[in-house]
């Protein structure tokens, strides 16, 4: 796998993401009120909280789905009140979802190659034909797409139209799908959930390597604690919409109101 | 055994089935008859053969390639959509075709379609027969001046085609047409059309409608207190549609050109042959209805064209182009219709090289709340107005189809 | 030109409000006639989240048989009259609810839990089986409703306004009475009662409704049955205003603006879709459609529900389309 | 055995990204173009022609492009109709205007034009979804039935409202009019179908397919990856609408002879969009398998009641008919709810691992 | 909480209230997931399914609660006994009346009721009056105090932990003898795992209800399970009761995440494992 390129250059440990002050309600339902935090670039940052504290919507407002009442966005240095879907896609950042989201009549491939949709460019006409360039192009993002087959283990399901699959490995899929996006920002939504330790501890090694290799940013919402703690360089913490802590995972363990609202007993 | 192959295109199913079922009965039956009761024509039996279109140009067209190769003496596809693509293959595959009164009206030109043939009138005719009706009842068409008339049609070739003509009248009469399109999705749903008749108030009202329309039209008449005698349709309405709108559809009128009723020496014998014996899915108390009698007028004249072939070839078993032939010196005059027991029953017929149509005289019918009543004379079409129509419709079908062939074949002395 | 589109309208409304009232009035029964055969795709839409195509052959089924067995009925010498009409309709009233049993067993048990669209095709299939069922049973002649038997009134009130009149038909008053009595019925039985919440469960997920013990077989009986029901009053409706043939499945066509308007679950929704739509294509027709050359009433209601959907993509009383990830 | 992909491997990514990856699908698909391009014309009687084939081919394009538009992008059209009558509307004036350019150019422009319409009409799909969208297209069924009757100019003004279709030719060879034999148009249409088909295969199976099933599948998904929604629909309709003009002209010039704009009514619609359905939303064989189906199960029963010989009244065949097709229809829903292209795939499997059931 | 295990056992686990006899279970006619599976949860027992993905763990709770048929699957082998009856011969919802519920792995709420109409839907096979269903949604609301804050919101716009609270409030609502519990911990929060486990302890100590639940949290599993059951590639390759099987070597190793006695970080993880010998 190539590193994900493209976009000004940040170095590594600069700030990727700010969000400040932004807030989000649903009628009289206030999912997100006056957060501010930033993602460094090359981190693994974990986003905790109890549930319905506003953490699925932080992501949604991060890759545009939702649009912000109030506060803004820096996303590699460029400042906005808010961004299209698209704009987001296009400037890297890559997504899982809570509920899983694959294409579900489309194979496992299929799915991991609509996620390179964004970095094919032969148009109407060659497709027409799939032929010459279109064909170059379709061989040379297989190939890449198969390297990430390999990477997450799923060779056998390639063929599997995805709703037919057990849940973890649809969660490894839709990780596969967001890779393929080569994105700068991933953001992972309970990845683990419904996932036995095992699959946990391969699912972790996949985010690490992640991280590692390609130094792909990635911020994380899990409830497992252990995985969090292990993880994650920093971790925010969400309560009923509000930012109650932000820390190192060590630092988080111990707050109070963390414990208070969350962790119930100290881990 | 040798037999006369006559495949008879019909619908009893689908959304016009109301019609069709009696105009198939009258047609199976007559010919039926003529097997049960003369062993059919000229000694050789008929083959009789339905096949079920449903009104749907699709299966008409699978009928017709299902029939094409056993040598039919011709086809009637008793819709104008079926018609239209038949027009050109009729030459080609030597099938003549017998659109009564529908389809194509410049067919009537017998130089440019020596295949199709459509008496006894268009509905060119149709229109100018009810225009000198009115006129008449006016004293005179030039007492149109300054009234209005209105034309509720279904908005199709059909309901389309009279609207050049009716223009026409207009201008030369001096009065006001008033157009009334129903959509065929909206047949049952008419009420913004008469609410613009009792707007505009015309002083008569036209009809061309088929299936649905023609019912829902008389009732919404009746509902806006429309006068009924001043309500005339062309010859398609039935019993049951001007039935269904109750007492306040008497006076209503439609022009026909044959009779209704069951007392002739033909019918009688549909009943004696046919009916009474169970040869038939016909139900007994059709016979004799406006529809019914359509059926059987249809048959009579393929009965008598196969005759009229048989009797110019000297063949007994005659073919499609032998019936062309038959059809173009058709001839059935009075004393034929009566030999044939059809005596009264209709106006002769007598068709040319030149003519398919023959343009014959109808009359009006009107609705006295149980049956029809005829209640006038013969009224002639106006050929002055209609003829110069039909022979620029021919010659502009012929420019637009280029390539269209001239006619080669012969004509025959009338025997 | 914009003379005619903007002003010219206007300028006849005032001129002879006789017309505009009969013109809403007509508006106003088409669209609650309307709203009845949009109840019928709403109640089962509603159940199942299954779009019954078939409902336009059931409201001619529904008819058929209603005149049907009552020519049955006085060929086997029950007199013509109340009796024999009520008999027949007991009759068609049981027929449908045999007709609700058949298609549950035979049709929806097999299909459960599939995607609204393989449903939608089975109903496409019943209506084959319908059509062919019917023209077998009844033959395809067309027949006359037996409104007066019924009871229905016919003949009409004319009231007199400025100059001219206005003509309410008493068959379109009772009909405006009769439906608006089984929508507030039937508004009132899936609204408010055990079996209506169970319908929108139903409606939203067969799996999770199963296994959560709703009985979808009880409920789709229910529901078709109270569908055939509508389709029979549809069918006298409609059958009276014109006549009981097979062309009447075309008109069940008209519920679709109704339906997407009003949204495919509101039964309050069918009602103002219907009315919306009534009201406005007669007004449509009548005083702009002239503009046009007239008969543009046959688009005119899907134009209309097309304009409100861009306003709210639900339609009016619709669920919410949920949006979340 | 026979069937097995077991010991076909691939060395290269073109090799597996191959539409069909399997040999024996290979053969089997030049055996049934052979049989299609050769045999059939040569062997098949005028009826099985013009009656069976020509119109199951027809059918199958214009339900290959609904399916582009519903069963690959999860669009429900009830359009269908409309676009066939723009296809073979702008072809009749087309071949009116330049008679001397060929035919069948015309035929293939003149699914631009439904294209355009197509694109026209798809506008609101942004905004509206599911069966609600189903209103957008049936407005333009029903403005595009009401224009093709109102503007006489669209059918050069003919008296009978109709499209009248002149004779054309194709290398001399009448190919239109009543002196085109049915084997040329089979021919001419089979040819059109085949590039056509091979064109939907290539953008379903490629990036733009993938886009249109994404879409279809989870939308929202999709956009957050950087599908652009608006772009994928509009070329969706496009597309499919496109086939649908094509097979609309197709059907008017070499099936029809003439048509009355009638037959692009509603009924049309309704009548492909089952095919779609039946044969497999998202499959392109599943097209072919459903026009089958629906077209081609009324004519075998029927035909199949005349050879037995029955004595039964016509009319009482079609209701039995009817009642019969119904019947099947609700069959093979419950056998297969996901249409007969996956009960096709089904009997595959089931033959690749033949002898053991699974 | 370590107790809790032993307290669940005191019920005499005698009278099984449901037992599965070697089933066999096929998708779409050609994919064969459960080869032959056999099992029992004794009369107010705390069953516990383990397995990693894809086991069949959710398909065996589906032919229990007798839903495979609405996903083409079908049970070919076996038979299933609930309660003396023969759960094939049994509608779903005949099910659900006799006391059998499910609770379906993820999540299943209906999106366009509000949360409070979810809870309803719940009580549906119930006849003993709105008073009692009324007591029972307090007890669910008491339960879960996130869900009564959003009662009267769509369930479609929660999150997706409050749609988990729903699911499984919403099953509690049916007051049924028995619940299959398909991954109750998914996605929740981990003081309302721990809630979620407390309840299933509770109902399971004061009314009796038997549960079988198959969980990948094995550690929270087989703290309150008085059984176990190993599912791996559609077959049942280990069962014993719960405590022996937390100390099995195997089990601590590939489901618990424990080696060498401590629990391992998951930063450790390796690229190659140990291969499980029961796959050999
Ligand atoms: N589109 C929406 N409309 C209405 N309410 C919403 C919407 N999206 C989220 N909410 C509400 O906002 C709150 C936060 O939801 P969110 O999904 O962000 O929670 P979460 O932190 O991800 O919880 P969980 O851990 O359970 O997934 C919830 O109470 C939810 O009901
Ligand atoms: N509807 C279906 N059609 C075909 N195969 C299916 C279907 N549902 C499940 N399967 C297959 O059955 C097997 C078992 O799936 P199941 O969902 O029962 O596993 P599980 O143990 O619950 O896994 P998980 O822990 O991921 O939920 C899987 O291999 C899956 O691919
Ligand atoms: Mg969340
Ligand atoms: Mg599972």
């Amino acid at each position: 796998m190539r590193a994900p390129s493209s976009g000004p250059e940040i170095a590594a440990g600069d700030v990727l993401l700010a969000v400040e002050n932004v807030s989000l309600a649903f009628g009289g339902v206030k999912a997100v009120t006056d957060v501010s935090f930033d993602i460094r670039k090359g981190e693994i940052r974990a986003i905790i909280g109890p549930n319905g504290a506003g953490k699925t919507s932080m992501l949604n407002i991060i890759n545009g789905f939702y649009q912000p009442q109030q506060g803004r966005i820096t996303f590699k240095g460029k400042t906005r009140p808010k961004m299209q879907p698209y704009e987001a896609a296009e400037g890297g950042i890559g997504r899982t979802f809570q509920n899983v989201a694959l294409f579900r009549g489309m194979t496992a491939l299929d799915n991991i190659m609509a996620g390179r949709t964004l970095k094919m460019k032969r148009g109407f006409f060659w497709q027409l034909f799939r032929y010459g360039p279109a064909m170059r192009e379709e061989v040379e993002h297989r190939l890449f797409v198969e390297e990430i087959i390999d990477f997450l283990k799923i060779q056998e399901i390639r063929r599997t139209p995805v709703g037919r699959l057990p849940y973890g490995l649809q969660k490894r899929v839709e990780l596969g799908r967001a890779l393929a996006m080569e994105p700068e920002l991933l953001l992972l939504d309970e990845p683990m959930a419904g996932m036995n330790i095992e699959e946990k501890e391969d699912m972790s090694r996949f985010i690490l390597d992640v991280n590692n290799y390609y130094g792909t940013t990635i911020a994380l919402i899990e409830h497992d604690m252990g995985v969090v703690m292990d993880l994650s360089d920093r971790v925010v913490v969400l309560d009923h919409g509000v930012k109650i802590a932000d820390g190192t995972p060590d630092e988080v363990k111990r707050d109070q109101a963390v414990i208070d609202a969350y962790l119930g007993v100290a881990h | 055994q040798d037999s006369i192959y006559v495949p008879l295109f019909t619908y009893r199913t689908g959304p016009f089935s109301g019609s069709g079922i009696f105009i198939a009965e009258g047609m199976h039956d007559y010919l039926e008859m003529l097997n049960q009761r003369d062993g059919g024509i000229g000694g050789v039996k008929l083959a009789i053969e339905e096949c079920e279109t449903g009104y749907d140009t699709k299966k008409g067209l699978e009928c017709y390639e299902a029939v094409k190769d056993k040598k039919p003496v011709m086809v009637n596809p008793w819709s104008t959509g079926i018609t239209l693509p038949l027009i050109p293959r009729a030459a080609v595959d030597k099938i003549p075709v017998l659109s009564m009164a529908y389809g194509l009206s410049a067919a009537a030109i017998g130089d440019t379609f020596p295949w199709i043939f459509n008496p006894p009138a268009t509905y060119w005719d149709g229109l100018s027969m009810i225009l000198s009706y009115i006129g008449n009842k006016e004293g005179g068409l030039d007492k149109l001046k300054g009234k209005t008339i209105g034309y509720i049609y279904l908005d199709a070739g059909f309901g389309k085609e009279p609207i050049p003509l009716f223009e026409q009248f207009a201008k030369d009469y001096g009065f006001t047409l008033k157009l009334y399109p129903v959509a065929a999705t909206e047949m049952q749903n008419q009420s913004s059309q008469w609410l613009n008749v009792r707007r505009d108030r015309p002083n008569y009202m036209v009809m061309y409608g088929w299936g649905a329309l023609n019912p829902t039209a008389i009732k919404e008449a009746v509902k806006i207190n429309y006068p009924m005698d001043k309500f005339v349709s062309i010859w398609w309405p039935s019993e049951d549609d001007a039935k269904s709108a109750g007492d306040g559809a008497k006076g209503f009128k439609e022009l026909n050109w044959h009779a209704v009723g069951a007392n002739f020496p033909a019918i009688q014998d549909i009943k004696k042959y046919v009916t009474d014996k169970n040869l038939t899915q016909t139900d007994k108390n059709h016979l004799g209805q406006v529809l019914y009698n359509r059926g059987v007028y249809n048959s009579m004249l393929i009965a008598e064209a196969i005759r009229n072939a048989q009797k110019i070839t000297g063949k007994k078993v005659v073919t499609g182009e032998d019936v062309r032939r038959g059809l173009e010196t058709l001839d059935v005059d009075k004393a034929r219709l009566k030999e044939i027991g059809l005596d009264g029953f209709t106006d002769p017929v007598k068709l040319t090289c030149a003519d398919h149509n023959g343009h014959f005289p109808a009359f009006m019918q009107e609705w006295d709340g149980t049956k029809w009543v005829k209640v006038s004379e013969p009224i002639k079409p106006d050929m002055a107005k209609v003829g110069p129509l039909l022979s620029a419709a021919a010659k502009e079908y012929v420019e637009k189809n280029t390539g269209w062939p001239k006619r080669t074949e012969a004509c025959d002395k009338a025997s | 030109m914009l003379y005619k589109i903007l002003i010219d309208p206007f300028v006849q409304m005032g001129a002879a409000p006789d017309l505009l009232v009969q013109t809403l009035w007509e508006g106003l029964v088409g669209g609650v006639l309307y709203a009845l055969i949009a109840l019928g795709f709403v109640l089962i839409f509603k159940a199942s989240g299954v779009f019954n195509f078939a409902q336009g052959i059931m409201v001619v089924f529904a008819a058929l048989t209603l005149v049907g067995v009552y020519e049955a009925l006085s060929s086997w010498g029950v007199p013509r009259g109340m009796l024999a009409a009520y008999l027949a309709l007991a009759v068609a009233i049981l027929v449908m609810l045999g007709l609700a049993f058949a298609v549950e067993r035979v049709m929806l048990r097999p299909l459960v839990n599939q995607p609204d669209i393989i449903l939608f095709m089975a109903t496409f299939g019943l209506t084959y089986f319908l059509i062919g069922l019917g023209e077998l049973v009844f033959g395809g002649n067309p027949k006359r409703m037996i409104a007066g038997d019924l009871g229905l009134p016919s003949g009409s009130y004319d009231i007199k306004m400025a100059g001219g009149f206005v003509s309410l038909q008493k068959i379109d008053i009772a009909a405006v009475i009769i439906v608006s009595v089984m929508v507030a019925g039937l508004g009132f039985f899936f609204q408010r009662t055990r079996i209506g919440r169970a319908l929108r469960a139903v409606a939203d997920s067969h799996k999770a409704a199963l296994s959560v013990g709703i009985s979808l077989e009880q409920i789709w009986v229910v529901v078709w049955f109270a569908a055939g029901i509508v389709a029979l009053a549809t069918g006298i409706m409609w059958g009276a205003r014109s006549e009981v043939s097979f062309s009447l499945q075309i008109i069940a066509l008209k519920a679709l603006p109704v339906l997407i308007l009003g949204g495919f679950t509101s039964i309050p929704g069918a009602i103002v879709g219907g009315l919306i739509i009534g009201i406005g294509e007669k007004l449509g027709e009548f005083y702009w459609g002239p503009l046009l050359g007239s008969g543009i009433e046959s688009w005119l209601a899907y134009f209309i529900a097309l304009a409100f959907l861009l306003f709210r993509p639900q339609g009016l009383f619709g669920e919410k389309i949920i949006e979340r990830i | 055995m026979l069937y097995r992909e077991a010991g076909q491997f691939k060395t290269s990514y073109v090799a597996d990204q191959a539409i069909f990856p399997i040999r024996q699908d290979r053969i089997g698909l030049a055996l049934i173009l052979l049989i299609a391009f050769v045999v059939l014309p040569l062997t098949a009687s005028d009826f099985f022609l013009s009656v069976v084939m020509v119109p199951l081919l027809i059918f199958s394009l214009a339900a290959i492009g609904l399916n582009i538009l519903t069963g690959y992008t999860g669009l429900l059209s009830l359009g269908t109709g409309g676009f066939m009558g723009v296809g073979a509307f702008a072809c009749y004036k087309l071949t009116s205007i330049f008679p001397e350019v060929n035919i069948v150019i015309w035929i293939l422009v003149s699914g631009l034009f439904a294209s355009g319409v197509g694109i026209l009409f798809g506008l609101p799909s942004l905004r509206i979804k599911g069966f609600y969208l189903a209103v957008a297209t049936l407005s333009a069924q029903f403005f595009l039935d009401w224009a093709f009757v109102r503007l006489p100019w669209l059918v050069n003004y003919n008296i009978s409202g109709a499209i009248e279709v002149p004779t054309r030719t194709l290398f001399g060879i009448p190919v239109t009019g009543p002196n085109a034999t049915p084997q040329v148009r089979y021919l001419v249409i089979l040819g059109v179908v085949t590039l056509l088909t091979w064109f939907a295969s290539n953008l379903v199976h490629g990036r733009i397919g993938r886009s249109w099933m994404a879409v279809r599948d989870m939308d929202l998904a999709a956009e957050l990856m950087g599908i652009r929604l608006y772009r994928t629909k509009l070329l969706a309709f496009a597309v499919s609408s496109y086939f649908c003009g094509v097979a609309g002209a197709l059907m008017v010039f070499l099936w029809y002879g003439s048509a009355e704009p009638g037959v692009f009514g509603i009924d049309q619609s309704f009548f492909i969009l089952f095919m779609v359905i039946i044969g497999g939303l998202g499959s392109l064989i599943g097209s072919f398998f459903g026009a089958g189906l629906i077209y081609g199960l009324p004519i075998i029963l029927r035909g199949f009641v005349n050879a037995v010989g029955l004595e039964i009244a016509p009319a009482t065949v079609e209701h039995l008919t009817f009642m019969t097709v119904g019947a099947l229809i609700v069959f093979f829903l419950i056998i297969e709810p996901e249409g007969l292209a996956r009960l096709w795939q089904i009997a595959k499997q089931k033959l690749r691992v033949w002898p053991f059931p699974y | 909480m370590t107790s809790s295990a032993a307290t669940a056992s005191v019920a005499p686990a005698t009278e099984t209230i449901l037992a599965l006899n070697n089933i066999e279970v096929i998708y779409d006619h050609v994919i064969l997931v459960l080869k032959g599976v056999s099992l029992a949860v004794p009369k107010g027992g705390i069953v516990a399914l383990l397995g990693a993905n894809g086991a069949g763990k959710t398909t065996t709770l589906k032919a229990i609660s007798n839903l495979l048929h609405a996903e083409r699957g079908e049970v070919t082998k076996g038979s299933i006994v609930f309660n003396g009856d023969e759960v094939q011969a049994l509608s779903p919802n005949e099910l659900v009346r006799r006391g059998c519920i499910q609770v379906m792995e993820g999540r299943h709420c209906f999106g366009h009721l509000t949360i409070e109409e979810n809870l309803l839907t719940g009580a549906f096979t119930r006849r003993d009056g709105s008073a009692a269903i009324k007591r029972d949604m307090d007890m669910v609301y008491g339960y879960f105090r996130r869900l009564s804050e959003r009662k009267n919101s769509l369930a479609g716009y929660t999150s997706g932990g409050e749609q988990q609270m729903c699911a499984i409030g919403r099953a509690l609502m049916s007051r049924p003898k028995m619940i299959l519990l398909d991954e109750p911990s998914m996605g929740l929060a981990p003081q309302i795992v721990e809630e979620i486990f407390e309840i299933v302890k509770d109902l399971n100590a004061k009314e009796g209800v038997s549960f079988l639940l198959a969980e990948q949290n094995t550690n929270m599993a087989l703290k309150y399970a008085t059984y176990g059951y190993i599912l791996e590639n559609g077959r049942v390759v280990m069962d014993g009761d719960a405590r022996s099987l937390s100390e099995n070597e195997d089990v601590k190793e590939f489901y618990l995440g424990i080696s060498e006695g401590r629990r391992k970080s998951f930063r450790e993880g390796k690229h190659y494992r140990r291969r499980k010998r029961w796959l050999a």
